[in-house]
């Protein structure tokens, strides 16, 4: 369960093991309805009041406070060394990010998009994979990326400017990351239709954001994948902003109760315990594998930072909110818990910290030392089978570059 | 000759359900989607009977949602299909645009060709058959002008025989413009022939005093024009491009030399049109040898209109005729 | 509630009169929230099969028998004369829509959407509009133009192919009619904004169908009108089928209960029982008209014809079908009951036959004397304030059409 | 002289910003709607201080979804409202390219000239601010060969002022490019200055030997590649056409039939770009004045390239001087 363990893996992960709808788990396979809400009938004025006082269960497993409370619909028993695990990928995520984050403002990157906030929810749904599972991320999906052993300093291509996206989804069935809002889900609904077809018993997952969840692509998308039974879990971060909007301009109920209306299940986790997000998205996960179709998981969380670094959250909220927050850090709790029960030592936290430095360093070195493309990559892979006008433009370019070369050679004669 | 006993004459809307039911049959990562293409066989037929023989999981009727079927048909291709979606009516396909523009035409080169998207997208397209309105669009500049993408259209059975059975084996998007006014007219098509490439233009009769080049549903209104123009003495050369991108100016710009003289025939709107890509590239390769401007036949700038005055708009013998006169009277 | 009572109507109907949410009448004003149904966990198999047996409760006032049931929620209480009035307005547009159809064979019309069948959830929810309320239909709402006032003979422009909407939308408050399927309900939504900017009561209502459903326009519409709380009316008339699909290839369960999951009522209404659909619909009005927001309306009806005078629906379906469906139609079972309750007579239904004969004659003398456009028409009204193209287009062609009439006039001569 | 006294150095994006402001208070039915207009001001901070001063109901913070967006301004706009749009990024304005083009652009037509349309769409567009994918592109062939839009594109701040106020005004919908990388150029505006009319091209710089006709961001561009030319003893003109649709093609006309040479410059991609539709009506207007074909200078047949690349992949000096160089050679 760390990325060692999975980095290192080239093989196309395809699986060709057939569905075998009886062999699912009868317990994590039977995740709960959403809890029924009543429509409300909100008057004007309380419309805009949502997200607030009367959030509804979130399913939890692991307080603010590090306590491990029980859930009467999701369970999860772990190992040490698997908890261990779950807090060391956390802890890595988010040293990588921090680093991506001051190399941004060292001008190494052009953007970063941090995920400070959201580990648990990453690396919970992330841990909860197979191998032959196939993600499709937004632009904040590093901690998925990194369960999925995609090298962190692969993501940074992207927003370094070298390329669009620098791995190969087939290696690590990690989809690129995809910059349009909403549209990620329905590819992984179609990638779903796809293993359904092949008679697999994959799973889809799709990550998307609170706001995304206001596009027509992911309304049709719990369409098609309703109407079609496919295995794909829609894994919603409500991390609570939009750039600069609250989640009340997208819903005005959670947004968990959307999946109700198209007919299936969705529920609402704490998005800041990775126990409960690795429990939920396993049943979501087992769900999907034994041929009941989708599940819309709703990870309640919170974007601790910008939106991006070229975001200024002080413009539209306080201070106080992030303050709120911290107390529920995903890390911190985790962390808390370990110490309690005696799971982790001293020299566990040491030999972390020494790693997370290492990987610092290791991603500040990489990129510090990632070429920039060839300027004819802008020819490169339009087209699969080529195109005779990019052939002629590659052409033309190529000998208009020439002849700078060439007044610089003779120049220098 | 076993090419004899393969010929058969059909109307182009059928060649297109042959040349599907090849593709079903030879490979079976083939998948057709759309809105009704299953047992009402699409309206139009050119699904007819295929779900019936592949089955529901092949030919697959879906949600009334274009986005979603464009978006769908990625994530299968994704997966190792190679769909072809049909879209009901040229009106239609803008829900899908996003899809189209933003995902299936840049995704090879956002994953460094590390993915390939083998996607066609039927359009039935055009004017010329009386329907209400959104049912007569002719959109193909605006997936042209879009790199990743390429876009063809047959203008006779054979050609949407054969280019449907490449458009298909490509491993790029294509899109695949069908010309619905011209579903019935019958052709002569032989399913064993080996054709040319493509995206390779074709000299359709063959002339000496001025060039049309046309596509799709035009090039038999050129052919009659050019036929018309022979009565009057004058020669002309037809060139049915068959691929909007990339399109061959080779072959264009061979008959121009010849010719010095050449007129663009397209139903879409001019401004903007298909036929100022080529009345821009043509007039630079042959700059020497045109005696007059690319002059160019098409829509107006206006909404389709209702159909009691697509007759006039629509480019028809003579209005391409009238723009032959003005390009030979330089 | 007679067509011609409001036929003559000319003003534009924007209502100047301010939201007072006091005065809404307590019964009507309160929709229930949906029927609350646990997302069904559906194996694959069992996805495939709904809108048969495991029917949710259709509210229903009249039945199929024409007995008057009562039902908890909705109730009406209407006049004999109001009661004969829809009988009339059902009688009067099935006789207008069977023209239609018969113009279409005799080449007419180039094409026609027939509403056969749906008649009640057209004149139901019509009738429950007020003046100042405002219509965003389909291609097929030829009942609710009825209602609206909209001469029937200019509902046929379009389907002649003469114009693409022959109405002033703002004279009878009466959209054009919409064929790209969904998007309409965006541009109700977009004016119930502003109705609601405007401080006035009006309410908006967007008819679709059951294939709309699944438009990701839809979708955001719902999303639109729930965060800005818009008096909105979302009349989905399922009818069973999209063309050739029917509805289990949109949604595995009862379209109505999408909107719960937008965080607003959903009912679904028998569509075949004008009393109910007028209920439903008053109540529906009046909650958007009280500032309550938007609900969403299923009229759960059948399309008794083809999908248009161009489809062929024996491809598709089985006679069975329409024969069931045949036992609930929307007119007999209003007939019995008038007739079983003494509240129409022989003089009544004679009249009405001969009202029915005239209109038929005039739809029919009209479409034969509409005008075909003038040419030039092409350039008219592509822009409101002119368009340099446009106009050098426009004197061209008519240079080009003159050279026509100059070597007619010459050989004339 | 009171023109004096209003007269004011700001920069492209605060001219838009004091425009909208201005509509604001002029008209009660002016509404700002987007994605973070409201009080983030914008991602650009081009509705800076609008929603403070005017409030959420005029300053409209939407969901995100650009169809909704679009869609709920149609319904607005059907209510009297004049809503002017935002799309964040021009690589999003496609999910809303449906409502654009089917439903903005036709309706008055549709409606026999009934109801009117006047939505402004904001659109800031181009590259050359090192954006990620999606934040860079030049889609406006895609609108202008749309029947029933107008498409404009100030190059300064004192355009960009002005033809806000009048793309506000105008009953038609107008998709208004905004130069985002000229964002921050800081030129005069007058606001008491009455402006010419919406869609005329300017004469940004005199010259005999070849016109350059650009808009939006190319202008400026053109305005220094002028400059290095003349040091190289050639004088240019530079026709800053500002409008896209209608093109304003008789100051072109006049530019090159005193010039002879024509060279269009744009970031979008030259295949089927608006460079086509301007060499294919110049030629026709000016086929004997020309000396050479006209020339396009503009973005390559590939996906928009990563940042790092987008020096190279845009036009810039170097490679407009080395296509006016091609077009004196003839
Ligand atoms: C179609 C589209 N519209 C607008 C944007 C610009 N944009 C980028 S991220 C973002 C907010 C996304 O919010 P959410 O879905 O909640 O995800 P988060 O960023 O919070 O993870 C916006 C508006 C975009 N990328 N795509
Ligand atoms: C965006 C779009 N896609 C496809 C079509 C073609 N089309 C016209 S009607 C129709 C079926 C509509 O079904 P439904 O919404 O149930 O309405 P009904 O016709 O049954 O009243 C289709 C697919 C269209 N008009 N618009
Ligand atoms: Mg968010
Ligand atoms: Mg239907």
């Amino acid at each position: 369960m760390t990325v060692e363990s999975t980095a290192a893996r080239d093989e196309a992960r395809r699986s060709s093991g057939k569905r075998t709808t009886a062999k699912t788990p009868a317990k994590s396979a039977k995740p709960t309805a959403a809890k029924k809400t009543a429509a409300r009938k909100t008057a004007r004025a309380s419309a805009k009041a949502s997200g607030g006082a009367d959030q509804p269960q979130l399913v939890q497993l692991l307080t603010p406070e590090g306590e491990r409370v029980e859930h009467p619909e999701y369970s999860i028993d772990l190992t040490a060394d698997e908890l261990r695990g779950l807090y060391r990928d956390m802890v890595l995520t988010r040293r990588f990010d921090a680093e991506a984050t001051s190399l941004q403002r060292q001008g190494e990157l052009g953007l970063w998009a941090s995920l400070l906030g959201q580990e648990a929810a990453q690396i919970g749904s992330g841990r909860a994979l197979r191998d032959d599972d196939y993600v499709f991320p937004t632009y904040r999906e590093h901690g998925v990326a990194w369960c999925r052993g995609v090298d962190p300093s692969n993501l940074l291509g992207m927003f370094r400017g070298v390329n669009n996206g620098g791995w190969d989804p087939n290696t690590n069935n990690f989809h690129l990351y995809t910059i349009v809002i909403g549209s990620q889900a329905l590819h992984a609904t179609g990638y779903a239709m796809g293993v359904a077809k092949d008679g697999a018993d994959s799973a889809v997952i799709a990550y998307f954001g609170d706001g995304a969840s206001s596009q027509g692509d992911v309304a049709e998308a719990f369409t098609f994948s309703a109407v079609y039974n496919a295995p794909v879990v829609f894994f919603c971060q409500n991390n609570q902003w939009a750039i600069s909007e609250p989640t009340e301009k997208q819903s005005r109920v959670p947004i968990y109760q959307r999946a109700q209306g198209y007919g299936f299940p969705g529920v609402r986790v704490d998005g800041n315990d990775v126990l409960a997000c690795l429990a939920v998205t396993r049943a979501a996960l087992a769900h999907a594998r034994s041929g009941q179709g989708p599940m819309l998981v709703e990870a309640f969380t919170y974007r601790m930072g910008a939106h991006t670094t070229s975001d200024d959250p002080t413009r539209y909220r306080t201070d106080d909110e992030r303050a709120a927050w911290e107390a529920k850090d995903p890390i911190l709790r985790l962390r808390t818990y370990l110490e309690k029960q005696g799971l982790a030592d001293e020299e566990f936290f040491a030999a972390l910290e020494t790693e997370s430095e290492e990987l610092g360093l290791t991603v500040r070195e990489k990129i510090r030392t990632m070429p920039d493309p060839d300027t004819m990559a802008i020819f490169e892979n339009a087209y699969a089978d080529g195109h005779a006008l990019v052939d002629e433009e590659r052409a033309q370019f190529a000998e208009y570059l020439a002849t700078f070369a060439d007044s610089a050679h003779q120049e220098g004669n | 000759m076993t090419a004899q006993t393969s010929a058969q004459k059909l109307p182009l809307a059928k060649a297109i359900n042959e040349s599907l039911r090849r593709a079903l049959e030879n490979d079976p990562k083939v998948l057709i989607m759309g809105e009704d293409v299953g047992k009402l066989g699409g309206v139009f037929r050119v699904t007819d009977g295929l779900q019936k023989d592949f089955g529901e999981d092949r030919v697959i009727d879906t949600p009334l949602a274009e986005s979603g079927i464009v978006g769908t048909a990625i994530g299968l291709a994704l997966r190792g299909y190679r769909p072809v979606v049909e879209i009901q009516f040229d009106g239609f396909v803008f829900p899908a645009y996003d899809q189209i523009v933003t995902q299936l035409a840049k995704m090879h080169a956002r994953a460094l060709g590390k993915v390939k998207l083998p996607v066609v997208i039927r359009i039935p397209y055009g004017g010329g058959i009386g329907a209400v309105e959104h049912h007569s669009e002719s959109p193909e500049a605006l997936f042209a002008h879009v790199a990743g993408l390429k876009c063809v259209s047959p203008s006779n059975a054979s050609d949407a025989y054969w280019m449907m059975q490449q458009a298909i084996e490509s491993d790029d998007p294509v899109i695949f413009f069908e010309p619905k006014r011209r579903y019935w007219d019958k052709g002569e098509v032989d399913t064993s022939a080996i054709p040319g490439p493509l995206h390779t233009a074709r000299v359709a009769r063959a002339g000496t005093d001025l060039t049309l080049a046309a596509y799709g549903p035009m090039v038999k209104t050129c052919l009659e024009a050019a036929a018309a123009a022979e009565e009057e003495g004058k020669s002309l050369e037809v060139v049915d491009l068959r691929s909007m991108s990339p399109i061959d100016f080779d072959t264009v710009q061979k008959s121009v030399e010849k010719t010095g003289r050449l007129v663009v025939v397209h139903e879409a709107p001019v401004f903007y049109g298909s036929g100022a890509e080529i009345a821009a590239r043509i007039t630079e390769r042959c700059f020497y040898h045109l005696e007059a401007p690319v002059l160019r036949v098409g829509g107006f700038h206006a909404p389709y209109p209702p159909a009691r005055l697509e007759e006039e708009y629509l480019p028809g013998l003579d209005r391409v005729l009238d723009s032959v006169d003005r390009a030979l009277a330089y």
